[in-house]
This record gives C-alpha cells, sequence and structure tokens, in this order.
C-alpha cells in the first residue's frame, strides 16, 4: 500500500530534481522557470500528502494558495524574461554576467 | 440469451464485470460520439448548402447520406506526410491531444437523468481540464511542424483560446452560484420545473457569452483566423495530412458537439423537458418527462446555430476577436456574476430561488 | 551663579556647541574673508571662556577627598542602567585643565596657516576638546566610550584633511588602529555589565571577578590603552599620525590624546582588575622599559623633526606605565603612590612639552615647509627669540631640572629605585637618551653655520607665536619648579586609589 | 465575524483600499502630471499611518481565525515601514524625474511592496507569512525590472526572481514539513503542539527547520545564500536599491522573530546552530568582500549582507533581550540605509548614476553639509559612537554576551573594525580628495530637507537612544 | 467515492485506443512515396532559411501572463460559487472585494494597453 512516506519521498524527488535543474541547467531561462514551477508543484504534493495523512484541510488550501501564487510568479518570470530578452536577445543563463565583484 | 452465456458472465469476478459493462457503455458512447460527428460534416454541408441556395452533397447513397464514409475511406488511405524538419515525435502526439479530450470529456456528460459514465462530483473541474488540454494538441502541432505559417497559427489559435476559456470560466461561475454544484447531473436538476427555470433567462448573458466562447473555443467561424487560409493558409495543421489531419478534424467536430452538449446542460436544462411544469399535457405525458430525447434535439439546435454562424458572419479580424473576448465578454461576465450575486441576497425576480 | 552643580557637563557641552557654532558661522569658503575672521574669534572666545570655567573647577576642587567631585547623575538609557554619570577626582581634574589649557594655544597656532576650510579646522578641534573633557570625566563605561570613539571622528578629519602628503594613510591607519585596540574595551564592558547590572565605574570596581576574568578583561582593556599610550609594540601609527597631522592634531595628538591611554589605565584597568594588572604588571615594566630604551634608541636615528618628537613621546609616555605598574614592586606602605603620582605628574607635564615641541615645529614649517632636520641649520642666527623658546623646551623634554619634565620622570625614576635596581637602570637611560636625540636636534636645527637661502630669509616669531610658546614655557617651569599643587590635587586620590588597588577581588569570590 | 474583528488588519485594508484608488487615478493622470501620482502616494502613507496609529492595540489581538496578529512588534515595525517607504518615495521623486522614471508603476508597486511587509510582520500563520512575502517578492521583482530599457535591470531582476523563487520554494517545503509534523500552520498552536509533545522535536522537524532557515536566510540574503543581493543592489535604479534595502529588512526580520521565536521558539536549540553559522558567515564575509568593492552599491549590498549577520547573530542568542536587539538593530539600520542611499540618490542627476565610491570625491567642497550628512550615515553604519549604529552593536553584542557566548562577541566587534574600513573611505573620498565634478544638486528643498533630518536623526538617535531601544525591548517582552 | 473516478479512466484510455488506432490506420493504408519536395514545409515557393521557432510577438507572452492570472482568479470563484449557500452574505461581501479589486486590475492594463492587439 502507498503510505505517507512514499508520497513524501516522491516530493523530495521532485524537489530535489527541481533544485538541480535550477543548478545544473546552463542555457535556458525557460527551463529555469519551468524548474521553479516543478519545485513549488513538489511542495504541493507534500501538503497534500500531509493534509490527507493529518485529515485536516489547512493544508489543501495552502496548495491553492501557492498555486495562485505560482501562477502569479510565472506571470513576472515570464514579464522579466520578456525583458530581458527585449534587451540582451538572449535567454542564455550563462550570459548573465556582466555584474562582478 | 443463453444460459451459458448467462453462466460465464456470472462466474466472472464482480470487479471484471464491472469493468466489462463500463468499457461497453464508453464504447458506446465514443461511436455515438464518432458518428454524431460524421453526420455533423455531412449535416454542416447540407446546412450551408441550402442557406447558399445550393443542395450539398448529394452523390454517394440516397440524398449523398454515405458521403461521410466516404471522406472517412478517402482520409484514411491518403499518405501521412511528415516534413523532414519537424519534431516527429510530437507531431503524431499533437493530434492525439486534441482527439483525447475532445472525447473523454463526455465521460461526465450525463446523457439522462440516469445515465452518466462517470458521476463525480467535480464533474465540472473535470470538463475545464480536459478541454484546456486541447490547447496543447494546436500548440504542439505548430510547433512540431516546424514552419511559420503553423506555429503562427497555433501562436493565435492557442492566444484565442486562452482568452476565451477566461470568458467561459467567469460564465461558468455563474452557473455554479445558481446550481450550488459541481456535478453536471446536479446542475441539470437544479433546472427542473420547465422551460422557465432553466437557467437560460436569468443567466441570458452568461449564456451568450459562454456558447460564442464555445465557438470561438473550438476555432469556427467566424473565428476562424487560426485556421485563416486567407492568410496563413490552413494555421497550425498546415502539414497535417491524411489520417493525421483527419483526427483533427474529428476533434474540431467533436468539440462543436460536446460544445452543445454542454451549453443545453449548463443553461438548457440538459435532458430536461421544456414542459415539465406544463400539468395539462396530461399526467403521464412524454412531452413532460424528461429524455435523451430532448438532450439530442437541443444538442441538434446547436450545432444548427454552429453552421448558421458560419454561413451568415463574415470571418473577424484577430484584433476584433481578442478585443471580444477581453474587452467585452469578460466585463460583461463580471458584471452579470456581481448583479447575480446581488439579486440573489436580495432575493429578487428569477434570481430569488437561485442558491438560498 | 553656582556653576559647581553642572560646571562638567557645561566644560563639555560649551565647546561642542561651540564648534557647531563655528560650524553654522562658516567661513565663505575664503580663510581671509571677514566672516573667517569672526568665525576664529568665536572659536577662540570658546576655547578661552572654556578654559576660564576650567579655572573655576580648579578653584573649587577639593584637594582634601579622593571621592568624585562635581557629580552630576542623570539616567540615559534606563533599559540598560546607562547613565550620564560625571564626576572628577585628583586623576582627571589635571587632565582636564590640561585639556582646556591646550586646546586655545592650538587655536591661535592655526590662527592665520590653515587656508582651507578652517571653519571646519576650528570646530574640529572644539567639538574634539569638548569629547576629550568628557572622557575624563564619565564615570559611566557607555558614557566614557561613546566619548573615547567619538574623539577620533574629528581627529580623523584633522589629520585627513589638513594634513601632509600621506595624510590619507596616517589618519587611517590611525583611526583603525585606536578603534580595533578599543572595541574590545567595549567587549568587556559589556561583559562586566552582564555582572553587574550597570555601567558604572564603581559598580565594575567593587565587583568581584575570578582571576581568568581579570586576565581576559585586562588584555582587552591593555588593547586599547596601549594603543592609545601607545606602547611598544603597537605604537607604529603614533609617528605616522604625527608626521601627518597639522601642527594643531600634533599637539592635541601628543599633548592630550595619548594621556587617555595613561588615564584608562589608572582609571579602569588598576582598580578594577587588581589581581590581573599584579599579574600582568611585570609584562607592562617591560614594555615599558623597551618603550624607553628601544624607542629612545629608535628617535635617535630619526631625521625628521617631527618623527623625533613623535618617538620620543613613545618614550616618555613609557615613563608614565611604568610609574603605574610598579606600585607591586615596591609594597604598599613603602611609598607605593609615588610611581603614580609620577606617572600622572610626567603626562600633564609632557602634555606640556610635547605640545610645545610641535608647536616649535610648527612654526619652523610654516615659514620652510620641510620637516627634515637636515633642512635647517643655524636657526638661531635669524630667529633668536624662537631659538631661545625651541632650547627650552628641548632642555625640558630631556629632563633637566627645573622644568616640568624633570619633576615626573624623578619621581617615576625614584619609585623604580625602591621597586628594583635594573628597571631604575634602564628608566634612567633615559636621562641619557633623551638628552642625546633632543639635543641633538636642537644642535643641527638651531646651531651653526645658516645652512641655506630659506633659513637666512627666515623671519622670527610674530606675535601671537610669542604668545603661545611664552605662555607654555611659563606653565613648563611653573610646573618644573613649583610642582606642589599639581601633586597635591593628586595625593589623596591616589592613595585611595592604592589602597583600593591593594585589595584582591579575588577574595570576595 | 464583526467589523470590530477587522480591526487589527484595518491599516492593511485602508491601504490596500488606497492603492487601488491610486491606482485608478493614476490611470487618468497625464505624464506631464505624474508628481500627482507620488502625492497621492505619500497621502495613501500618511493616512494608513494615522489608521496604525488608531488602531494600535492594547496588548495582543488576533484575528481572521488566528492567522493575523497586531501587537507591539507589528505596530513597531508598520510605522516604521510606512515612514520609510515615504521616505524612499520623497528622495526617490527627482531622480525618476530627472530620467524620465517617473511613472505611476514605481510608486504603485512600492505601496504593493509595503503591504506585502505589512502582511508579513502581522502574520500569525505560514500562510499569511507566505502570503506577505509573496506580494513583497513579487512587487520588489518587478521593481527592479522597472526600467524597461536596462539590460542591467533586467538581468539582476531575473537573478533577484530566480533566487527569490528558490527561496520561497526552499521556504515552503520547510513549511510544509512543520505542518506535516505539527498538523498546524499557526504559529501559536504550533508552539503550543511542541510545547506538548516534545516528541516531535525529532529528525524531521529538523528536516523543515533546515529549510525554513534557508529561506529566511535567502530572503534576508544571508550568506551563503547572499548571492543575489550585491547583484540586485548594483542592477536596479538607485531608488529601487533604496526601497529592497530598507522597508523589506523590517519584513524579514518579522519573518524570521514570528516563524522561529513565535512559532518555533521552543526548539531553539535546533535552530540556534544554524543561525549561528549563516550569522558569522554574512558578517565575515560580508564585510571582507566589501572592501574590494568600488561600486558604492555594491559595497553597501555587501554591507548589508554584514549587518544582516548581526541581525542573525542577535536573534541566535534566543534571548528576549537578543530579539529586541535585533528589533532596535534592523530599525537603526533602515533609518541609516535609507539615508545612505537617499545621498546615493542626490548625487546621481540626469544620466549618470553616481554609484561608484569615487563619485563622492571631494563632497565636502561641493556641499559641506551633505558631506556631514553622509558623513553621519557611514559612522552610523560603522558602529562608531555618538551615531545611533554604535548602540545598535552593543545591544546585540551585549545579547551576545549575557547569553554566553562572549567568543562570538569578540568576532562582532572585530568585523566591525574591519566594517569600518570601507565606510572610511567613503568619508576619505569626500572628505580628503578634490571633487571630480561641481554640479548642483537637483533635489528639491523637500528632499533636501528630509535627507537632512534622517541625517541628524541618525546622530540623535545615538545620543538619546533610550526611549527607541526601551520600545524595542517592550515589543519583545 | 474515489471509485467514480475509475470509468473516468478507462474513458481516457478508451479514447486515447481510438486515436491511437485512427493514426495506426492512417499509417498502414496511407502509403505513397516520399522525396524531399514533399517532406519540405509549406513555404511559398523558398527554402525554409531559418528556424521558424525563434521570434513571435511579445503580446502572445502578454496573453499568456494575462491568462495564467484570471484562470487563478476563476479558480478561486468556482468553490465560493459552489459554497454560496454557506457562505452568505459574509461570503458576497468577501468575494465582491475580491471581484473589485480584480476589477480594479483589469481597468489598470486595460487602459495601460495590455489588452490592444493591432
Amino acid at each position: 500500500m502507498i503510505g505517507l512516506q512514499h508520497y513524501l519521498t516522491m516530493s523530495a524527488i521532485l524537489f530535489a530534481l527541481s533544485v538541480a535543474g535550477i543548478f545544473i541547467n546552463r542555457r535556458n531561462l525557460i527551463l529555469l522557470l519551468m524548474c521553479i514551477e516543478l519545485m513549488l508543484l513538489s511542495v504541493n504534493f507534500n501538503f497534500v500528502a500531509f493534509s490527507r495523512y493529518l485529515g485536516d484541510e489547512t493544508g489543501q488550501v495552502f496548495v491553492f494558495f501557492i498555486l495562485t501564487v505560482a501562477a502569479a510568479e510565472a506571470a513576472i518570470g515570464l514579464a522579466i524574461l520578456v525583458v530581458l530578452f527585449r534587451n540582451r536577445r538572449s535567454i542564455n543563463v550563462q550570459e548573465l554576467d556582466t555584474m562582478k565583484g | 440469451m443463453p444460459q451459458f452465456v448467462v453462466d460465464i458472465w456470472d462466474s466472472l469476478p464482480p470487479m471484471l464485470q464491472y469493468l466489462t459493462i463500463t468499457t461497453s457503455q464508453i464504447l458506446a458512447v465514443t461511436i455515438c460520439v464518432i458518428l454524431t460527428v460524421a453526420f455533423t460534416t455531412y449535416f454542416e454541408r447540407k446546412v450551408i448548402g441550402y442557406m447558399q441556395g445550393r443542395i450539398g452533397p448529394n452523390r454517394v447513397g440516397p440524398y449523398g447520406l454515405l458521403q461521410p464514409f466516404a471522406d472517412v475511406i478517402k482520409l484514411l488511405i491518403k499518405e501521412v506526410v511528415i516534413p523532414t524538419r519537424s519534431n516527429r515525435f510530437l507531431f503524431v502526439i499533437a493530434p492525439l491531444l486534441s482527439i483525447i479530450p475532445a472525447l473523454a470529456t463526455w465521460a461526465v456528460v450525463p446523457l439522462n437523468d440516469s445515465f452518466v459514465i462517470a458521476d463525480i462530483n467535480a464533474g465540472l473541474l473535470y470538463v475545464l481540464a480536459l478541454t484546456s488540454i486541447g490547447v496543447y494538441g494546436v500548440i504542439l502541432a505548430g510547433w512540431a511542424t516546424n514552419s511559420k505559417y503553423a506555429f503562427l497559427g497555433a501562436m493565435r489559435s492557442a492566444a484565442q483560446i486562452v482568452a476565451y476559456e477566461i470568458a467561459m470560466g467567469f460564465a461558468l461561475v455563474g452557473v455554479l452560484m445558481a446550481a450550488g454544484s459541481l456535478n453536471l447531473g446536479d446542475i441539470v436538476r437544479a433546472q427542473s420545473g420547465g422551460f422557465s427555470q432553466w437557467f437560460l433567462l436569468p443567466l441570458l448573458p452568461l449564456f451568450l457569452v459562454y456558447f460564442i466562447s464555445g465557438v470561438a473555443e473550438t476555432n469556427r467561424a467566424p473565428f476562424d483566423v487560426a485556421e485563416g487560409e486567407s492568410e496563413i493558409v490552413a494555421g497550425f495543421h498546415v502539414e497535417y495530412s491524411g489520417v493525421a489531419f483527419a483526427v483533427f478534424f474529428l476533434a474540431e467536430y467533436a468539440n462543436m458537439v460536446l460544445i452543445s452538449a454542454l451549453t443545453a446542460i449548463f443553461f438548457l436544462g440538459g435532458w430536461a423537458s421544456p414542459f415539465e411544469g406544463w400539468t395539462f399535457l396530461g399526467e403521464d405525458s412524454l412531452l413532460r418527462a424528461g429524455s435523451f430525447f430532448w438532450l439530442a434535439a437541443k444538442i441538434a439546435f446547436f450545432i444548427f446555430v454552429f453552421f448558421w454562424f458560419r454561413a451568415t458572419f463574415p470571418r473577424y479580424r484577430y484584433d476584433q476577436i481578442m478585443r471580444l473576448g477581453w474587452k467585452v465578454f469578460i466585463p460583461v461576465t463580471i458584471l452579470w456574476i456581481a448583479v447575480e450575486g446581488f439579486m440573489s441576497w436580495m432575493h429578487w425576480g428569477p434570481w430569488a430561488r437561485l442558491a438560498g | 551663579m553656582d556653576l559647581s552643580h553642572n560646571i562638567l557637563s557645561i566644560l563639555i557641552w560649551l565647546p561642542i556647541l561651540g564648534g557647531i557654532a563655528v560650524l553654522a558661522a562658516g567661513d565663505d569658503g575664503d580663510a581671509d574673508s571677514a566672516r573667517a575672521g569672526g568665525m576664529r574669534m568665536l572659536s577662540l572666545g570658546v576655547s578661552v571662556l572654556t578654559f576660564l570655567l576650567s579655572l573655576f573647577l580648579y578653584k573649587s576642587f577639593d584637594n582634601g577627598t579622593a571621592a568624585m567631585q562635581f557629580v552630576e547623575r542623570v539616567p540615559w538609557i534606563a533599559a540598560f542602567n546607562v547613565e550620564y554619570y560625571l564626576g572628577v577626582d585628583g586623576i582627571s581634574a589635571p587632565l582636564i585643565l590640561l585639556t582646556t589649557f591646550i586646546t586655545p594655544l592650538v587655536i591661535i597656532a592655526g590662527w592665520n596657516n590653515i587656508k582651507q576650510r578652517p571653519a571646519q579646522y576650528f570646530a574640529a578641534f572644539l567639538i574634539l576638546e569638548g569629547l576629550m573633557i568628557a572622557v575624563f570625566c564619565a564615570l559611566d563605561a557607555v558614557l566614557f566610550y561613546v566619548m573615547w570613539e567619538a574623539m577620533l571622528v574629528p581627529m580623523f578629519l584633522i589629520i585627513g584633511v589638513w594634513g601632509g602628503e600621506r595624510r590619507v594613510y596616517a589618519t587611517m591607519k590611525f583611526f583603525l588602529y585606536t578603534f580595533l585596540g578599543s572595541v574590545l574595551m567595549l567587549v568587556a564592558f559589556i561583559y562586566l555589565y552582564g555582572k553587574t547590572g550597570d555601567f558604572n565605574f564603581f559598580s565594575f570596581m567593587e565587583v568581584p571577578l575570578s582571576m581568568t576574568e581579570q586576565k581576559l578583561i585586562f588584555i582587552a582593556f591593555l588593547l586599547a590603552f596601549a594603543v592609545k599610550v601607545p606602547m611598544w609594540p603597537v605604537h607604529t601609527w603614533l609617528p605616522d599620525a604625527h608626521v601627518e597631522a597639522p601642527t594643531g592634531g600634533s599637539v592635541i595628538l601628543a599633548a592630550i590624546m595619548l594621556k587617555m591611554g595613561g588615564y584608562g589605565f589608572v582609571r579602569l584597568s588598576l582598580p578594577m582588575l587588581p589581581d590581573g594588572s599584579q599579574y600582568f604588571a611585570g609584562l607592562m615594566i617591560a614594555l615599558s622599559l623597551i618603550a624607553v630604551v628601544y624607542i629612545g634608541m629608535v628617535a635617535l636615528m630619526q631625521k625628521d623633526m617631527k618623527k623625533l618628537i613623535a618617538y620620543s613621546s613613545i618614550a616618555h609616555m613609557g615613563f608614565v606605565t611604568l610609574g603605574f605598574f610598579l606600585m607591586w614592586g615596591i609594597g604598599e606602605g613603602n611609598g607605593a603612590g609615588l610611581g603614580i603620582t609620577g606617572g600622572m605628574v610626567q603626562m600633564v607635564s609632557h602634555g606640556l612639552i610635547s605640545g610645545a615641541m610641535f608647536l616649535c615645529v610648527g612654526v619652523l614649517y610654516d615659514r620652510v615647509h620641510s620637516r627634515q632636520i637636515a633642512d635647517y641649520g643655524g636657526v638661531a642666527n635669524t630667529m633668536p627669540i624662537f631659538a631661545a623658546f625651541f632650547v627650552l623646551f628641548a632642555m625640558a623634554n630631556a629632563g633637566l631640572p627645573g622644568t616640568s619634565g624633570f619633576v615626573g620622570e624623578f619621581m617615576v625614576i625614584i619609585a623604580s629605585f625602591k621597586a628594583s635596581f635594573w628597571y631604575a637602570f634602564f628608566a634612567a637611560m633615559t636621562l641619557i637618551l633623551g638628552a642625546a636625540y633632543t639635543l641633538w636636534m636642537i644642535k643641527r636645527v638651531v646651531y651653526g653655520e645658516v645652512a641655506n637661502k630659506q633659513v637666512a630669509e627666515l623671519t622670527d616669531l610674530n606675535q601671537r607665536e610669542f604668545v603661545v610658546l611664552g605662555i607654555l614655557a611659563v606653565m613648563v617651569l611653573l610646573v618644573g619648579l613649583w610642582p606642589a599643587p599639581l601633586v597635591d590635587m593628586m595625593t589623596v586620590t591616589v592613595d585611595q586609589l592604592i589602597q583600593h588597588i591593594s585589595q584582591s577581588k579575588l577574595a570576595a569570590l | 465575524m464583526r467589523v470590530t474583528d477587522f480591526m487589527p488588519a484595518a491599516p492593511e485594508m485602508v491601504l490596500l483600499g488606497l492603492i487601488c484608488a491610486v491606482l485608478l487615478i493614476d490611470l487618468m493622470v497625464r505624464d506631464e502630471n505624474r508628481v500627482v501620482t507620488f502625492w497621492l502616494s505619500i497621502a495613501a502613507l500618511v493616512v494608513t499611518a494615522l489608521t496604525l496609529l488608531a488602531t494600535a492595540p492594547e496588548g495582543r489581538l488576533i484575528t481572521f481565525d488566528g492567522s493575523y496578529v497586531s501587537d507591539g512588534l507589528s505596530q513597531l515595525l508598520k510605522l516604521m515601514s510606512v515612514g520609510v517607504v515615504a521616505v524612499g518615495f520623497l528622495y526617490s521623486r527627482d531622480y525618476l524625474k530627472q530620467n524620465d522614471l517617473l511613472r505611476g508603476e514605481f510608486f504603485l508597486l512600492g505601496l504593493f511592496g509595503l503591504l506585502g511587509i505589512m502582511v508579513m510582520i502581522s502574520a500569525n500563520s505560514l500562510l499569511t507569512m507566505y502570503l506577505g512575502l509573496e506580494t513583497l517578492s513579487l512587487s520588489l521583482y518587478a521593481l527592479v525590472a522597472f526600467e524597461r530599457n536596462s539590460a542591467t535591470a533586467a538581468e539582476s531582476a531575473m537573478k533577484y526572481f530566480v533566487l527569490g523563487a528558490i527561496a520561497s520554494g526552499a521556504l515552503l517545503y520547510g513549511i510544509s514539513w512543520v505542518y506535516g509534523i505539527t498538523g498546524s500552520i499557526q504559529f501559536d498552536e504550533i508552539a503550543a503542539v511542541l510545547q506538548a509533545r516534545p516528541e516531535l522535536n525529532d529528525v524531521p522537524l529538523w528536516f523543515g527547520l533546515a529549510f525554513l532557515i534557508v529561506g529566511i536566510a535567502f530572503k534576508f540574503g544571508a550568506v551563503p545564500f547572499h548571492m543575489w543581493l550585491p547583484d540586485v543592489y548594483q542592477g536596479a535604479r538607485s531608488p529601487v536599491t533604496l526601497y529592497i534595502a530598507s522597508a523589506p529588512k523590517l519584513a524579514a526580520l518579522a519573518l524570521t522573530l514570528r516563524i522561529l521565536v513565535d512559532g518555533l521558539g521552543d526548539i531553539h536549540a535546533v535552530w540556534q546552530g544554524m543561525l549561528m553559522v549563516t550569522g558569522v558567515l554574512s558578517l565575515v564575509i560580508g564585510n571582507v568582500v566589501a572592501i574590494a568593492q568600488t561600486n558604492i552599491k555594491r559595497m553597501l549590498g555587501y554591507s548589508a549582507i554584514a549587518h544582516v549577520g548581526f541581525i542573525l547573530l542577535a536573534i541566535f542568542t534566543g534571548s528576549a533581550e537578543g530579539y529586541g536587539a535585533a528589533v532596535f538593530y534592523t530599525v537603526t539600520y533602515v533609518i541609516m540605509a535609507a539615508g545612505t542611499f537617499g545621498m546615493v540618490i542626490l548625487l546621481s542627476r540626469q544620466g549618470f548614476e553616481a554609484d561608484s565610491i569615487s563619485d563622492f570625491k571631494g563632497l565636502n567642497a561641493r556641499s559641506p553639509w551633505f558631506a556631514l550628512m553622509m558623513l553621519f550615515f557611514m559612522f552610523g553604519l560603522a558602529g562608531v559612537p555618538p551615531w545611533v549604529g554604535f548602540f545598535a552593536k552593543v545591544n546585540v553584542i551585549s545579547a551576545v554576551v549575557n547569553a554566553g557566548f562572549a567568543g562570538y562577541a569578540v568576532l562582532m566587534v572585530l568585523a566591525s573594525v574591519v566594517g569600518a574600513f570601507y565606510y572610511l573611505r567613503v568619508i576619505w573620498y569626500m572628505y580628503f580628495d578634490k571633487p571630480a565634478d561641481r554640479s548642483v544638486f537637483q533635489a528639491g528643498r523637500d528632499t533636501r530637507f528630509m535627507l537632512s533630518l534622517n541625517g541628524v536623526a541618525v546622530l540623535v538617535l545615538g545620543i538619546v537612544p533610550g526611549w527607541l531601544l526601551k520600545l524595542c525591548l517592550d515589543v519583545m517582552g | 467515492m474515489l471509485e467514480n473516478y475509475l470509468p473516468v479512466l478507462i474513458f481516457l484510455g478508451v479514447a486515447t485506443g481510438i486515436g491511437v488506432l485512427l493514426l495506426a490506420l492512417g499509417f498502414l493504408f496511407g502509403g505513397g512515396e516520399k522525396d524531399a519536395e514533399k517532406l519540405s514545409a509549406y513555404e511559398c515557393g523558398f527554402e525554409p532559411f531559418e528556424d521558424s521557432r525563434t521570434k513571435f510577438d511579445v503580446r502572445y507572452y502578454l496573453v499568456a501572463i494575462l491568462f495564467i492570472i484570471f484562470d487563478l482568479e476563476i479558480a478561486f470563484l468556482f468553490p465560493w460559487a459552489v459554497s454560496l449557500d454557506t457562505v452568505g452574505g459574509f461570503g458576497l461581501i468577501a468575494m465582491g472585494i475580491f471581484l473589485a479589486i480584480l476589477v480594479v486590475g483589469f481597468a489598470y492594463e486595460w487602459k495601460k494597453g495590455a489588452l490592444e492587439w493591432d
């Protein structure tokens, strides 16, 4: 039977994947945004699992809000991406290095 | 039925029995839908033909009734060309992503008071979720093709679908406020009591918005700039041929039927009879009873309206489409939600009985 | 009007507010404008008024008690029991007088030769004066620390803005050295606060501390005060700062700011950490003797007059610390106070002499724009009056009897004889070394043939310079010939201090 | 719910309503009259501040089913944030006008950010905290990218966004664990559960806690999660940097105090170590790296990291005294940071960003008064008495020493000495060097007055810190 | 309750099956010669000279962003609409405020030209 720990493990794997994706990916900012979404989804996974386990709805309400915020975050991220692309003609992660020190 | 069949049946484990029944029901519904689609194409050409003073298809079979089957066979044996620079996997997946939601949505559509394949509480959410997936088919097709026309068509189509989805969503909020349930069957039951109890009248603006958005969602005329053969040849499916094209085609018409069915369910009382409360028709008049017949009639009517639109209106420009979606429908729906909430709170007019 | 209730506050805030007023008066960016002239008069007025008020302090000071006088005590930061707590005793009063006495002289000395932003210059000195007085009166650790650090700021600017070529290096070094030194003192204060619950010096003096605590706190204090004094080997900021500072800055630095270190030892280290002090007394004496002997030798090598005086200051301040830590060597009841009194007198006298020496160099520098000994020679021929003053101060610096320099050094040497012959032996070497480097400098600068055209064209002291050097000369001779008033001020306080120190804090644990 | 139940949140509601009003009015305003938006924003802030004062609670009020709290701490921090945002707007106005950046969005995003800050400060549940945090963060991302034609701004915005989003993700992940283990997202309930069931204090909770701390450290800009901070400070336009450097620190403080102290105060021993590591690293790395900077905004960024180290070490003590010290430190730091960036803005003019330290050369010759103000700010930040930064540091050190960590106190004072160097360098440029250009400042009279007031406040608060200190200690009673 | 969803799953499977079956049939029956011209993308007679996926109008992004936001607003409205009975007047007012804020944002982007398309 699939129990709480399986969900948590799954979510942890997703979380780790997204973090790894963010730090390994050196090419495309869009992928980065996707990793961020994945990260939030793994958190949602956790919340739902805990909520179910505890028999408490708070976790699901939390998920609702996370989803909203994730959308807003994606919107802002895309907007910044567009601005960046317009100024740089590139969305390459490695080219984000004009500031040093 | 021969006894041995019954015996075999009885010997099956209950789970298997259940699976078999369900699967056959599903297959029946699916095949019905596909057949409907087939005859819808025939119907379309006929209707438009008459509207334009022609007689439409009339060669294959009596009155050209077998024309759809001829088309199907033709498309089946045509070659499927996959362009060299395209992404083959996505190219093939895209039509699938269009057809699956168009069919699978029927799982929660109640065909009469008792028959629905999956009677789930979150039926409406399921509908919304699946219809949203359709956008992926369009986008992926345009992307995978790797042609400017297809890409442009896909972008346009996606933007359009997305824009009208918001208006649709808001319209549905109005329906939910009135019905108080996400279950499509319950929504229909909330409208029981005859024509006057349908959501059509109290939610008239929402009904209009919903149906017109539905037209736009399916990329049908006059909102068919995504295909826009005069500008971008055929839009996102420009490079699709043979059966791959047929699947898109099938999906488009299946969606049309689906939108008609949903409109009927949300605003016209689904399977319910318009004469439900008319006691003078007799105690057990068939006309007063809700049945699949009423639903089918309503669906047919809306499909007809689809064709009517196509024959009547010239194609909108893209900016006009977007303006209609963003600047007319959304304000209208928001306004009407506010009105509805206020009215039902104050218990005024036909809204008084709504929710509470 | 009875000033005795808030004379200390007046002495602190009058110059600070005066400084702000001077800033506000401004100088039009032109050192010769009428506005700048008024501003100068204002600053002089403020500093002289402060001095006159400090004379009132002297007059009303009661030599017969060791208790704090003119006490002012109001809560400042109630949450931490920090108080605005002022008071003077025989140790701090002479230093306050020294401060108020030197400042007007410094202001007169900078009268015409500060061309750049004079208003800021004078304001900085006035504010500095107020802060220095506050350090000497503060009886609350936070107040003490605040004033102690705040003092750095005007000095930092004085050296940095009006200093010589390498002023930025010098002033940064000055600031960071002293800042670094004192922050640990802050930690020590806070630690003591954790023990006592307030920042009162007297609570700190009474609180029992274990040996480890005393040792650690002593080291923290030592860093702060040793940098300030400065003791070998943390003295290296001083020659740089002195050389680069404008004349006035050097004077204040040498005459007063160095005394803060000595004052800190007497006011904080000794009474608060008697056992720790005793433990470290040997080290302190050793370091002091190194300063006296080694730094004296270093001074011999100097080609730059200011640097030479700076090193000589370090050597002389070595006497101060030496005197302070001799008491365990001497033993109670055997005149243990002599070392401390000697150190105190030495501080005052060194304040007068080193100030005067720097002013003398300043006089030369204003005319020739060089501090190199080699650029001079035969100054006596063209500036006879100046030469007379310079020689007098040089003699005082070398510890000639009859000058103030003799009194302090003599007392400390006597005290070290009581402690150990070798202490006295090394301490006495200063008589030779001091005479050597001072007189050698005098010989090369003042006497001999006129070295070059610039020296030949020198003009003698003007009135202003004459007044400044004259007053200082009078004071140097006065203290040298009649030190009794000064010593009397201290005696009772020092005796009481000795008694306090003799009581081990460990016993109370 | 009765209307009075909303009173604790009244300031936020009023602010939100006013923001909407300003937003709509801004739409009607033509570009040449854009300054109207500025004055409206200021008016909105004033009204918010008045509402805050009018609804000041006696003691601790909790509403919205326990997810919202109004107490002394929230009152203090909110008033402070409103004030510092208003001051920041004022400093920015002329700069924005000269650079053709005077658009309504700046003020609106600023106000929305403030709303987020206020919600965070009053949060009594992890959800409210998260929502406030995101309201703030999203506004900040947009603010950084506010100048659409600047590649640097876009780049720093992107960095800020990505790292900020990771921080939110980490924080959320931690929150999900804390929720899963304690079964609640309300701080007082969490505290109660932890007290009642000490067996919960085990590895899973620590695991979640670690992520919480990562999130907090990210948002605070503490080492080793500080990478975004210097880039954002440098890349954003100075008014935006001013904004980011000031009020959000108060929110970050609230975030830390509410979660760690209100919620997880019982397992203080567990998070203490984590805060210690990040605090000490921030202190050391911030101060050391700042020395190497030539860009003043970047330098102040690293200096901010160092100051964050102080704040974290104050919280690390786990004593009420330490928390009070952290509040006092943050409040005073925000005042000084606002003034410092106000000076950077003051020195900038059309098409010229005064963001190099050498732009401060010879300021004393150009304007002795503002050089003096900058000197106040620099000495204040360096922690030299009698400026207020000194007492902030003394409080923290005192808390650390009293908690039995005298060793850290020594480290902290040594780091301060290192820090003093780079602040002194600014002063040295201002006073000891010749000016490179002698252009006159273009700021309006009100800006100059406010900036002067700000500078004098840094001094006056240093001379009479008692009342503010008492306030900060009382709210953390 | 959860078993109600089983038919949905089966339906999804069946729908997929039908789709795959159709395509398979097409590939099976639809023979034909392939050549380079036939396999190249339709391009007005020109050879395609660059990747066609690179550039598109930034307004599509804008639409996407606006969609995300509005779609989520709807997601908030759904549960509220369903439970209108239970939440009563308080819920109505709360949602009224929510919608008002939404409308403010909508008006803002309208006025700012985010909805223009020409």
